[in-house]
């Protein structure tokens, strides 16, 4: 898959208007990355109550698809508990935008926002640091998401 | 001088890879060459050639097949000294590009004498690998790194150079002879003289400079000089680095291991001749040869035909490009100060889904920070899309990119 | 497993280069692989081939050439991976040969965790490459370098090493799993398993192993493994560097640049993911391309009937060897502790002339110190001549070897 | 020129036999150095008096080339003043034995004596500091050689 398919309307609409953009002014937590490939950078502020995401949004630059598959991730993610969050996986957030087959090195314009969810996460979790057997192995996740 | 025309015309055929179809069967259309250049099969023979009928380890051995090896490897060395005017081929050190060329000076002269508060300069519009070594090497030894801004023109901010050499603290300012992102050509000269009043070293990144235009190192007056093979009809994995004797005598060795050596004791050990000191291992001795076929390829066509030869491509595509609605091009207009490079952005579009857009029909450009995260910053952009052009590219070509732009046009409703 | 016969009468058609004529007119005989090897079709063909229809710069574009270019460049990682048993490819690092790997290993890890009065401990019978970058990383940071030493038989002297590692100062201990000069095969399982108990890492020289006996790298248990492509009939300019991903991740960056950090601002940078963070620059995207090629060709051949064909060899040419009077065989004669490696000197006769003389005879044996001048002084001799066999080789050419001593014997009247 | 026919009768001899083979007790002046690629080093002392080489001895490890190439400079050498012993040029070793069209990687081993005469006149000259301009040509002249 490549090429202009992958441009439908709907990810056109979303790199125009992305849902979930801004910043959380008292976040419970927060993580950047970027992609050192293009420079694309995305930020998450989650607040958490109650081990839930009770709120998400994200900013920074990037794609055409990489901002549909942000403003799609944040919806997924929303509301979710930080047990269910952490399952979300890469099909979750390509399918939905049908996105399975895109090529390489696309795949990480796609997947740099679920990258920096995890991160997000697992700093939360080491914050809260109950749970670092948990982080360490959310940080492997990480890491292996391409 | 013979017209352009006539010389550029066979060119394509010495290119197999020109002939690729790629995607859904289209004619590739390769604009990638500040990235990386294509190879003619002139290149590619050598290189086979090489390993059908000469390979051996060089300089060490006394049969038959290291004494031809040693010799094509060597005559490269001739050839890269003529290539820029260098007097002294002992100057010379292979390496495997621009990146190791400047970490090398980095190490072997930074880390021996940038001292704490010593200051190296760069400018705003540098590729990573003119920031990056600098940074890395200040930090440890408690110097600072400076930059010399750039203006919206595109063209570096002398002034900034004069009140930082002001503080007396310079000891090396470092600069590319042509922007890979804007193509400027840095009015070098200007430059050196101000360091060169002041006692300050002087390294240029020729990375995309010397594949484009006739460069004399003896006259620039530099004192480091580097660049790359891949991007000048080369192989890769093979590049130049430059040092003034002077500056080189002073400079400790940097890898250590076979050839950069004279006699090796337990304890202690003496280093050999320039520039072997500086060649540890056994070198990329094939691609030295495909690089020393690469150079004799250039030097038939003429640097000063082939700067011709873009400055025409440019002007027509910058005047095609002008004609685009939302079209944003980077840096001068003027053409005499700039090479082959254009970077542009379209309208709200990402460069990363004008380029996949674009590749569906065939055509190779680069977008992305292109390694000048600084000067994206400066120029305040994430990315920008970029076309860039070489010998073998023609008008036809030119227009086949500005055509695919009504497609993106199109998809993005534009 | 296939007779050894059947499997390698066939290869030598796969190297034209073995049909050369030298000097004379005389048939080339290859005795140098040591050194370096030649390289079959298959490798070059790869080479030709990635230039002919794929050659782009990796990673970073999302053109169709750039896909294929990175494609193949990352599918030799997964080769290595799975050549030397290596669970995680993102371990894998690409330098130009053994040399640049080590070095790499005394900056961004030597240069960041010795300290005062630290010891690194390397062999007598080390490669310059294995001692020299000890040195200048030792020197620079105040500690020290010791020796295992080596017995008369060739092997090391595994007393020394208890020795000092009940200083309780060790931090690294460094040898080569097979000598370049003796062909000894280290008892590496031994070493790691000392040091492991002393909290101590352990670094591979795997250059002269890697191409001629399967190697198990996690088996071995190491925490750095370093190998050069040229010597495994890949070709020259490429290398591999291991790092355990535990330790990698304590190591510097050592050459910045493009593709190593993962976001540059003015004054700082943050780092890219591993192996890229050590990837610094352009790659040397096609002899990497060509190096799987070379894995692909010794996977084929399998690395145990390489190994069988060469201890045939090896034990055949011993015995022819044996036979001449004043002929000298340094290191052992157990043949299940030697690689396919053998030094010898004749009479009085200096090697630089005995292979001056052969030479004539189209033979093209190495004489020297093969940089182990630290071994030469071990053994009291200025240098030694070295044949050394490869997949091609066979009794007929060992046969020309023996025979063409008899020209040495009567011009220096032996 | 290659192979066997550079071994002539007296190249072996002197190999074996060598001339002013040896050390110079109370020297005026020494020098080492050596081969980078064979590992073979030589050492030279010399006698001075009154601007002359009144005597002059090698010592050390290198093939039939290489001795017999000392053997013949140290004899053409000895009792020449240090004006006429640093015109000494290569043709003139090298054409005592033969030896004019030596391959590139022997010439190393003709010339590393001549190389280390000349580094010990400049080290004498140095010495002896009056000349420091002629020992900087000396030194260009001795690393010029090959
Ligand atoms: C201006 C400039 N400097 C340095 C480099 C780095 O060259 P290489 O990747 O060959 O080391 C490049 C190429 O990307 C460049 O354009
Ligand atoms: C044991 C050993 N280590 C290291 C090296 C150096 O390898 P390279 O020259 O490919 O860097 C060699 C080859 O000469 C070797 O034999």
């Amino acid at each position: 898959m490549s090429g202009a398919d992958i441009y439908h309307e709907m990810i056109v609409d979303y790199s125009r208007n992305p849902i979930n953009y801004g910043k959380i002014e008292n976040h419970d937590v927060t993580f950047h990355d970027s992609n050192p490939l293009c420079g694309d950078s995305i930020d998450i502020d989650m607040k958490i109550d109650d081990d839930k995401v009770t709120d998400i949004k994200f900013h920074g630059k990037g794609c055409a698809i990489c901002m549909a598959c942000s403003s799609v991730l944040t919806e997924i993610t929303k509301g979710k508990s930080i047990e269910d969050a952490r399952k979300i996986e890469k099909n979750d957030v390509l399918g939905e935008l049908g996105l399975e087959h895109l090529q390489a090195v696309r795949i990480k314009c796609a997947l740099l926002s679920l990258k920096v969810l995890k991160s997000a996460l697992y700093t939360y979790l080491g914050n809260n640091m109950d749970e670092a057997q948990d982080r360490d192995k959310l940080k492997e996740e990480a890491s292996n998401l391409y | 001088m013979q017209s352009s025309e006539s010389l550029f015309e066979n060119i394509r055929k010495d290119f197999p890879i020109l002939e690729r179809k790629v995607r859904d069967n289209k004619q590739l259309v390769y604009l990638d060459n500040a990235s990386t250049t294509q190879k003619p099969n002139q290149v590619i023979d050598a290189i086979t050639d090489y390993y059908q009928n000469h390979n051996a380890n060089i300089h060490r051995a006394v049969y038959a097949l290291a004494e031809e090896a040693t010799e094509a490897y060597e005559s490269t060395r001739d050839k890269i000294a003529n290539f820029i005017n260098i007097k002294d081929r002992r100057e010379i050190i292979f390496v495997r590009g621009t990146t190791e060329a400047i970490n090398l000076v980095s190490y072997a002269w930074g880390r021996t004498h940038l001292k704490e508060g010593d200051i190296v300069v760069t400018t705003e519009y540098e590729h990573h690998s003119n920031i990056v070594p600098w940074q890395l090497a200040t930090q440890e030894k408690h110097a600072k790194l400076e930059y010399i801004g750039m203006d919206d023109n595109g063209e570096l901010i002398l002034d900034d150079l004069d009140k930082i050499l002001a503080t007396g603290k310079v000891k090396l300012v470092t600069f590319s002879l042509m922007s890979n992102v804007l193509g400027t050509i840095t009015d070098a000269k200007k430059i050196i003289d101000k360091c060169k009043a002041a006692g300050v070293l002087t390294l240029i990144d020729g990375a995309q400079a010397v594949p484009h235009m006739k460069v004399d190192v003896e006259e620039l007056g530099c004192d480091f000089f580097a660049f790359s093979g891949h991007k000048m009809l080369g192989p890769t994995g093979i590049g130049v680095l430059w040092v003034r004797k002077s500056v080189l005598e002073t400079m400790s060795p940097f890898h250590g291991g076979g050839d950069m050596i004279r006699e090796v004791h337990k304890y202690e050990t003496t280093w050999n001749d320039l520039p072997y000191k500086f060649e540890a291992g056994t070198p990329n001795i094939a691609d030295v040869v495909g690089f020393g076929a690469a150079i004799d390829y250039l030097t038939k066509i003429g640097m000063d035909n082939i700067r011709q030869h873009e400055i025409e491509l440019t002007k027509y595509a910058i005047d095609e490009f002008s004609k685009v609605k939302g079209l944003h091009i980077y840096g001068t207009k003027d053409i005499s100060k700039r090479g082959g490079v254009i970077s542009f952005n379209f309208a709200d579009v990402h460069p990363h889904d004008v380029a996949q857009i674009i590749d569906e029909e065939g055509i190779a450009v680069r977008s992305g920070h292109h390694c000048a995260q600084v000067l994206m910053e400066r120029l305040d952009v994430a990315a920008t899309s970029r076309a860039s052009f070489y010998i073998y590219n023609t008008r036809e070509e030119v227009d086949v990119l500005i055509n695919s732009l009504n497609k993106v046009a199109k998809v993005f409703k534009l």
